[in-house]
């Protein structure tokens, strides 16, 4: 093995190419790989897959891949909030699968974890089920499969070398999930720290999950929709 | 047709909501209307906000000071939380819903229909936004409640006997708050549970045989508190 | 609600009865809820159906259980080192359902995250899968379904009154899937500590899941198999 | 039918595996002569242990001061971790080999088959112990391979053209090492990679035709160790 470690994302993303599936970490703009998407922005691969909840949001985050024609798929939960995919949703320039927000969480895990198939009730009796296999449990379900990619691209507050990796408050959401499921798991973190430097029990995703690590720079960190208490 | 009724106002009908959860409870809140339940909680009602971006244990709003970017709810807005909060994993956050461990879950919607199904996320023709999470959300918890104003801007009711616009759940809803009362679906018609003040069955905007009615606890009938 | 938090055992599983399916939490004697098993056997209840990966080992744990024939049917993965239960097993005392281990684990955590069932390769071709639902993905597989219980039994390391719990080094094992997967989940903890104390993003198990906490006593936490190292 | 031959030692077949391990790679030991693995990999090999109790990173024995009963192997067995270790609940554990994370599976067993086969758990009428985590180990490593000694004491070869106990796994098996020598599963044969200074293909027990013979990528071949 060569070390896990990498200079920086134009190190670490190396291989990217037109057509990959990739896989992006991040809330709306909470968690989001802001190095790594910036990298591929200066790439300009073509064709991209694109799975991630929001596929960026208030032009920024994948919108910066969106603007720049990037991206030619997308499987999300939801696109309100992010103009840019809405425009080429209509001009049918990028094709989106919409998912349940929990059965896409659940098929990146079972992607992840080697599971073939589950059974969900979300989304029986409505447009998502339509062409899956139904089955009635205790409720009626339909059949989901997993959802891998070729790439993830993460953002996690620490790390260390072997990729063990601690998310900080709500910035782990699909995370730890889409670095299970991609053959190949980039990571960008805020502090690049020892070995055992995360106490083992704290791990919150085990170093073999990840594939290449980099000390992020510049970090936005940007809020969409502050609100404060009253004072 | 709802110009000149005496409608509950979004804090009304936030507080009957309010008054159903128990103490200790834990609550899913939907984008929209839901969230302003969070800031109607009394102090003395020790409740367990979940948002399913991955955190249990909302408590309001930050402050300038404590403002972190990495802490928002469902709805990407800016949040704090209480002592005893814990964050998670998008899979584990949607299993706590699935696997019903919320004891409630409040939902906006569209459409809701005699039968208990939900229509929230799309209406064909016009802007899509996605389902998010409200097709999971639906499912798992012990009660599923939706808010919605009781009529469109157009006048038209949006308690139906079946709805009409693309479903998110089948046969999910417990119960449902309008500006004009709590109803429950009973399959072909809605059992009225409360009516805000001076609002009288006619005024509901569906025929006659879409109401039930149904006594309170107490021996009184919510049609003593019409006109009717 | 009233309080999560109970005085002890004999407070917390007031309400345990003939016949219940019972979660054990623990690899072989490590993690075990010690406390718990102790008043089930003081209790002297029948019939139960103990969902627990060992079912005891070397004669403690759950064994106390088994020696005072409580147990009359079994789900687990290993019964090797458990001369009480192999013994009730041959007898045909206790029915044993012997389940993979990988497969156990996961059907546990169906239980608790509402998956009504799912595909796994593990058991394809053999005794395992008979009777079961086979079906090819990328591998064969066969249709596994979620095993939940009455009752779960757990032991933490720390635990607050809202339920939350931390657990240390390898005692985590099933204990947080059972905590998911049990209608009652009652846990005993070395240490009960104050709402906060375990850091909100180092929570092993979210405190919904977690009925009822009670302060352990006289931990005995033995060692079944001591190996050193040569000094 | 063993008795005299110059079979390989426990620790050399343990050295076999050894030489196969990549630096950095990721291992799964099962209980019985693969463990002893953990204690034979030279310190400047990285290699990160599993064991599917929930822990990566297993590094040895604890000494009687470090020794902890909350910290221990999936053989139940008291254990140490190296710097980077982390711990992890069995479904997690158990997703870590079924999704393809683990580079390589080590396991004892009782028979294996040209097909790839594994039989490890039962025997039919005898003590039963249970699969453990076995049936689920056999799914999911990049490479699997079987430790086992190449005869019964009956003098019986446990490689066999298919196995005639209950299985472990259908053909999951990629490499078996015995103390006779190294073997890869081809269908109807195994093809011999590698045998112990010594011995020869007719001692191995089964008839010529079970066995193929490969080059090794030095252009040696395996035949020049033996007297055949």
């Amino acid at each position: 093995m060569t070390s896990k470690v990498y200079a920086n994302a134009v190190a670490a993303l190396f291989d990217l190419r037109d057509g990959i599936s990739l896989m992006s970490g991040g809330f709306g703009l909470c968690g989001i790989p802001e190095n790594s998407i910036q990298e591929i922005r200066r790439q300009g691969i073509k064709n991209i897959h694109a799975i991630s909840n929001n596929i960026g949001n208030s032009g920024r985050g994948l919108a910066w891949l969106l603007k720049q024609k990037q991206i030619s798929a997308a499987t999300c939960s939801y696109v309100g909030g992010n103009p840019d995919l809405e425009e080429q949703m209509l001009a049918g320039e990028v094709q989106v699968t919409l998912v349940p927000q929990g059965t896409f969480s659940e098929r990146i895990r079972a992607a992840g974890m080697g599971i073939r198939g589950f059974y969900t009730p979300a989304g029986y009796g409505t447009l998502v089920a339509e062409g899956k296999e139904e089955r009635v449990f205790d409720v009626p379900c339909i059949l989901e499969l997993p959802l891998g990619a070729d790439f993830a691209i993460i953002k996690a507050e620490r790390g260390d070398r072997f990729g063990n990796l601690w998310f900080k408050e709500t910035a782990r959401n699909f995370s730890p999930l889409m670095a299970m499921a991609a053959r190949v798991t980039i990571v960008e973190v805020e502090q690049l720290v020892e070995l055992g430097e995360i106490e083992p029990e704290n791990v919150h995703v085990p170093g073999v999950f990840v594939q290449r690590i980099y000390q992020g720079v510049d970090y936005e960190n940007a809020i969409e929709i502050p609100m404060y208490a009253e004072q | 047709m709802s110009d000149n009724l005496p409608l509950w106002s979004k804090t009304e009908m936030v507080d009957e909501v309010v008054a159903m959860l128990d103490h200790g409870a834990s609550l899913n809140l939907g984008i929209g209307i839901p969230t302003l339940i969070a800031e109607r909680i009394p102090p003395d009602k020790e409740i367990w906000i979940h948002s399913e971006n991955g955190v249990l244990g909302v408590s309001g709003r930050p402050t300038r000071e404590t403002v972190s970017p990495t802490l928002i709810n469902a709805g990407k807005e800016t949040i704090s939380v209480r002592k005893g909060a814990s964050y998670f994993d998008s899979a584990t956050s949607f299993g706590m819903i699935r696997g019903g461990h919320i004891d409630v879950c409040v939902l906006g919607g569209m459409q809701v229909d005699a039968e208990g199904s939900l229509a929230n996320w799309m209406i064909p023709g016009k802007k899509v936004t996605g389902m998010g999470g409200a097709m999971d959300l639906v499912h798992g918890a012990k009660m599923i409640i939706v808010m919605l104003t009781h009529f469109s801007k157009d006048g038209d009711a949006k308690l139906l006997h079946r709805c009409t616009l693309p479903l998110t759940g089948k046969r999910v809803v417990h119960k449902v708050v309008t500006d004009c009362g709590i109803f429950t679906p009973m399959g072909d018609s809605f059992r009225i549970e409360k009516l805000a003040p001076g609002i009288t069955y006619d005024q509901l905007g569906l025929p006659l045989k879409m109401w039930t009615r149904s006594l309170f606890q107490d021996g009184s009938e919510p049609w003593e508190n019409t006109t009717d």
